[in-house]
């Protein structure tokens, strides 16, 4: 077995008195696409920022190719947002020229002549791949909800990261948008050996497009105090060996969620 | 019409300042219950303004200088009389200097100084006795409660202006009066102005106040203790201590006496000044763009009209006066 | 049909819009010609006439004194004074603002120091800035700013801080620094509510603008109404503060217009209508 | 770590807070002391002893022409115009400002007038201000009103008109009038932008409540200042500043306090932060 | 046939020469679910709109109980919104008492004492019917997304109004969500006998709720002028008649969809 990209080593996260995530113990080899699915509130995105670098965990260690995390975001870990997630005063194209242009120019994070022509077409092959290629002149503003989230991707991309973050990057987007986007993202995956962690709030997402799924729960729960115990992940099961059984967990889990929603 | 009830409004000056006096310790009061009528006193910061509101009809009667008197409101054809002639400035107005020790070294700089006010009329006669015109300076508009904090700047090196803020002008190191109004006495008059129409309507008014006003010259003059608690009073109203205070009247020709004021009314030297205010006035633009000449405005003295007579809107009338000398009040 | 969803036609709004004014317009040359009647020298409520003459001398003729035009010597000092004021105080809006807004060491020194100055009405202290900064041109521009700057600097960064997070992640995760991200991400963003915030502060400029005027110039529009005040020249002032209001009105358009221009994704259709 | 991400903790940012305001105060220190060596009687830059006394002369002992405490007496009458003026003024914009969002015809009419007042610059009419108010405490209030109510009236206008429009609609299809929709579903929601609005105007509200009482009041904060401003009584005049910009603060931290109380709907968890 | 509740005679919906919807000619009978689909911008809400009375067709009548529609919203038509369906400033039960209290005082709008007691029992029981008893004095900020459209849902109901007019009612939920949402519409619709018109993206949503689908779509189009047609009811699909054809008919339509959305 390969070295693992991510090991998450006894893990806790806390706020205050508040524990959010208790004992994590997991690791990621290169290559994965781990869906990240659970209750609301119960500390997928709190993971996630531990893997972006804007938050500690409390106990633990997490390590990038068996070194720790560095304490903030950089270009090998790119990011998707549910929104907000293109520059509303930059058009598609230069969007997604924006990484290119931080790298060469400290400066003014602006370049010219040549490389901005270089630059240039790097993005435009980008939004191409993304199907964006026709609105590389318009603004966030003009584009769809769907459009948008492309764009956004494209974005990330184009900084080659190794691991890509998304945060529910579909769910405000209308049920058959979310299709063709899930299309979009599985290629990309398979294209550029990403390794992808996504947040979702629609188990059916998480189970079709990920190669290993994280199911966040509190296995135990006091009901006087209820932020004394943590979530772990509870089920992690991987799609590709254990389809049939992992068909049965998804029922199970979808009752289950069901009836919490209910309330 | 006949009324009961009259409004007098006083700004902050030594020359009026026995107004809050006589409203404090009841004086006026005291008169107006004499003649059955009503008389508010009030307080107004700002000095153009307070004659905007006479001028307006907001008040019956206001404190002003000889020369406001003829600009604003005979200007703007309010017929005005000067019911009482309080005092003369001798020396409470001045030119200072920074550095300079002589009035001619004020040629060629910029000269602080509340534009179109007295303060403006004795530059333009300081400068004509060193053979200057307004030509030679540069004169630039500077509200009065800002004066002294503006003369503790570099660029302003000469003012023009009144007391209290002259005597804390000089009393700064480096500084020179160059000229003051006791070079030119009798030319900035302070008056108590009431219109002309209620006058005439309600003598009682001019009865009250003329009364009022000499009474409470009796008793701030001399030293003895109920002189200097008024004057003590006078001091902590215009911001400042008796000693101050006191200062500023020693440069005051305060007619304390109802004889000397009407002496003083009927001499002629009054209407040539007039004619000076006048003309300095019109060349300023100040008696409206109606004006022809310096002699648009008729002013009525004792010694004679000067200007139109068909439009007198300013009256020098010592009558009241007069009967407080015949104790008649 | 309810009243509020009852909407006037275009020719009716029109006709509504300019009623008040009307109204006014007549209440006015009543209460003149009631007032002239009764003393032809008052000069409280000109008549139309000599609104006209005293324009006609403001505007059009030398004066007297000096051979200038009065009204337009009056209007290029004032708008030099308020420019100078605005621009500066944008500028330093914008650079605090946002520095202010990015950075927490840089906040927590100078957020409280701001918000103190920003309590301290100017017109009371206007005796300390003559002394500090003279009499001269330097003090009026210098009370504009110390009226608006403050202002302009919160509002910034408050635009600052509200920038969703999730941008600066984003920049972050495409490798750029702090200084990048303030310049390429942050500086651009806060332009257009920048152009609001000025547009908010004009009248408080024009207002500062005044009174730094009235305390000590020679010429200027404030200068002007202030000085003439003396002898109660409504006939020049009505026209003086009509015109204020006109200027005003023309700069709050202009930026209006730049910020249209200059921001279309800003303004455009997809962001919901930002006035 | 970037600068961006860089956070002082707690005890470092209270001392970041305090270290302008010491920095200050070590300067005025030695520049008075440097001044007063000079000349002992200059009063520009008065030392520490001089503000203590003068501060307990103004509040701790009667006046000997009124027998009054003159600042207390000064801080009643600023406050009562302040607070009538601001009321008043806040009751107007609520009225107007509601009607005119919600009734079409009712806004063709007036919301022109009211841009159009808000473009004059209140200081420009004093001296008409005074002639048609007086010189009574109505006029202080008035400029006031006259100040700040046009802006009011077109921030709350704004707020009406920027509720959802679906609300409205709803409200309609629950049977609601026009009059019954005014004040069950919008006059609530506008009254915590209202809050926030007075909050924003307070600071030109001091400013007008200052210009009016420079130029006619018996007493006042803005009185005193300009009475004393005339001798250079810096001893006075910068307490009594310092006085009004605690006022001032207070004020706008009694009505934050109050909107959080009065609205929790407002400034719940939800509802992303209003400040 | 019982006399139809909602005629639509020949309407056409224009904006200046935009043509909207064109030549609708619809009979609705009481009691019907009729769920209204399209592409974007097609003309579903200005459909929706004419029935709620704030819009006015350009041409053709729509006749309610055989009278012309009333120009205004009012008390038989409740509706719900995707979104800011509920008072900011009034707690859930306050919410739901309002249209109470609106009936009851003309002047304040507000009612006290015993009134209010009646009131606030018929409030509560229909927050029961809904399943929000235990958050009947959060205010609307304080519920989640389903929270609030139910509340919508409850204070539109409480008017019993003969028609119910959703726009995209769930479009904004979470998949989980939405499926206790349908749940809850469909019981209270099959209850209360409402005529319920639903406009949706969702088509299977669409298909499992309605009694009846419409839907909307252009049959013509001029490429150069693509606003000269309007948009018509391409399909009018009773579900319980024809179901068999409906599941054919619904499997062509998302193919079609998929295809537009996917530019
Ligand atoms: N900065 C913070 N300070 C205190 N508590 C926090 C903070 N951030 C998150 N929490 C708490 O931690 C818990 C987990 O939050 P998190 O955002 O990770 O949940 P989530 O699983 O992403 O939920 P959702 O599905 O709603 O996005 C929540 O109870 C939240 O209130
Ligand atoms: N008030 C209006 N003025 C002019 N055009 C309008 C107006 N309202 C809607 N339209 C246009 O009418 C068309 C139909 O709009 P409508 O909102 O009914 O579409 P929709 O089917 O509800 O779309 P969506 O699914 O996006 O909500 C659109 O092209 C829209 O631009
Ligand atoms: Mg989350
Ligand atoms: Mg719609």
């Amino acid at each position: 077995m390969s070295k693992a990209i991510i090991e998450i080593k006894q893990v806790w996260k806390e706020y205050g008195d508040h524990v959010v995530l208790e004992k994590l113990n997991l690791n990621v080899q290169a290559g994965e696409f781990i869906s990240i699915v659970g209750a609301s509130g119960c500390g997928k995105t709190s993971l996630l920022n531990m893997l972006l670098g804007t938050e500690k965990q409390s106990r633990g260690s997490i390590l990038l190719d068996g070194k720790p995390m560095p304490q903030e975001p950089n270009a090998t870990r790119g990011i998707v947002f549910q929104k907000y997630s293109a520059f509303p005063h930059l058009n598609a194209l230069e969007n997604v020229m924006l990484g290119g242009e931080f790298a060469s120019s400290p400066l003014l994070g602006k370049v010219f002549g040549n490389e901005r022509k270089k630059l240039r077409e790097q993005a435009l092959e980008m939004l191409t791949a993304v199907g964006l290629a026709d609105a590389a002149l318009r603004y966030p503003s003009e584009l769809s909800g769907g459009m948008q989230q492309r764009l956004a991707i494209a974005q990330a991309l184009i900084k080659e990261p190794r691991i890509l973050l998304l945060d529910e990057p579909f769910g405000a987007l209308d049920p058959g948008i979310r299709k063709d986007m899930h299309k979009l993202i599985r290629e990309l995956w398979k294209k550029r050996g990403l390794t992808v962690f996504m947040i979702t709030h629609d188990l059916s997402e998480g189970f079709s497009l990920g190669s290993r799924v994280w199911v966040l729960d509190k296995p135990r729960i006091d009901p006087h105090q209820p932020e004394r115990f943590g979530a772990q992940v509870v089920y992690d099961i991987d799609i590709n060996s254990e389809h049939k059984l992992s068909n049965s967990i998804q029922s199970l889990i979808e009752k289950q969620q069901a009836a919490k929603v209910a309330v | 019409e006949t009324k009961s009830k009259f409004r007098l409004a006083w700004t902050i000056y030594v020359g009026w300042m026995p107004w809050d006096y006589g409203d404090a310790s009841g004086i006026v009061k005291k008169w107006a219950d004499k003649y059955d009528i009503d008389i508010e006193i009030v307080q107004v910061n700002d000095y153009v303004e307070s004659i905007n509101q006479y001028t307006a009809g907001g008040f019956d009667a206001t404190v002003m200088t000889n020369m406001d008197a003829l600009t604003i409101p005979a200007a703007s054809g309010v017929d005005s009389t000067a019911l009482i002639i309080g005092d003369f400035s001798n020396g409470n107005d001045g030119v200072v200097l920074k550095g300079a020790k002589k009035l001619a070294d004020i040629k060629g700089q910029n000269v602080n100084l509340v534009e179109l006010s007295v303060s403006h009329y004795l530059l333009a006669r300081a400068l004509e006795t060193v053979s200057l015109s307004e030509r030679d300076v540069r004169v630039v508009n500077t509200s009065d409660a800002d004066l002294v904090a503006a003369f503790t700047t570099d660029d302003v090196t000469s003012v023009t202006t009144w007391n209290p803020l002259l005597s804390e002008i000089t009393a700064m190191p480096n500084t020179t009066k160059v000229f003051d109004s006791s070079m030119i006495p009798g030319e900035i008059i302070d008056l108590l102005v009431v219109n002309t129409k209620t006058l005439a309507d309600n003598p009682k008014l001019g009865k009250a106040l003329t009364g009022a006003w000499y009474e409470i010259m009796q008793t701030m003059q001399g030293s003895d203790a109920e002189a200097i608690k008024a004057r003590s009073i006078m001091a902590e109203a215009s911001g400042t201590d008796l000693e101050g205070y006191d200062a500023q009247l020693a440069s005051t020709k305060m007619f304390y006496s109802a004889k000397d004021a009407v002496e003083f009314n009927n001499s002629a030297a009054l209407m040539s000044t007039m004619g000076k205010v006048a003309e300095f006035s019109f060349e300023h633009g100040l008696l409206g763009e109606g004006a022809a000449d310096a002699k648009f405005i008729g002013i009525e003295t004792p010694s004679g009209i000067y200007g139109d007579k068909g439009n007198i809107k300013l009256r020098f009338n010592p009558a009241y006066m007069q009967m407080a000398i015949d104790e008649k009040l | 049909m309810r009243l509020m969803n009852s909407k006037p036609s275009r020719g009716m709004r029109l006709a509504l819009n300019l009623l008040p004014f009307v109204i006014l317009l007549i209440i006015y040359t009543l209460a003149s010609d009631a007032r002239l009647l009764e003393n032809p020298s008052d000069k409280l409520l000109p008549s139309w006439s000599s609104f006209a003459d005293a324009v006609q001398r403001m505007a059009f003729e030398p004066s007297k004194r000096t051979g200038e035009y009065l009204l337009w010597v009056d209007s290029a000092a004032s708008l030099q004074r308020l420019l100078l004021g605005v621009g500066i105080s944008a500028f330093i809006g914008l650079i605090v603002g946002v520095v202010s807004g990015m950075l927490p060491l840089f906040r927590a020194t100078f957020s409280p120091l701001v918000t103190a100055i920003s309590l301290i009405p100017p017109m009371a202290i206007l005796p300390i800035l003559f002394i500090v900064f003279g009499l001269g041109e330097l003090s009026k521009v210098m009370l504009i700013i110390i009226g608006i700057c403050p202002i302009l600097i919160r509002d910034l960064q408050l635009r600052t801080q509200s920038l969703p997070k999730e941008q600066l992640l984003k920049a972050q995760t495409l490798g750029a620094n702090s200084w990048q991200i303030m310049i390429r991400v942050v500086l651009p963003q806060v332009l257009p509510p920048l152009v609001s915030a000025v547009r908010l502060t004009l009248g408080s400029a024009w207002l500062f603008l005044i009174a730094g005027e009235a305390i000590a110039a020679t010429e200027g529009l404030g200068y002007r109404i202030f000085l003439i005040r003396r002898y109660l020249a409504m006939d020049v002032i009505l026209p003086y503060v009509l015109w204020i209001a006109v200027l005003a009105f023309l700069m709050d358009t202009i930026l209006r217009l730049i910020s249209k221009r200059a921001f279309p994704w800003y303004h455009g259709r997809g962001a919901d209508a930002h006035e």
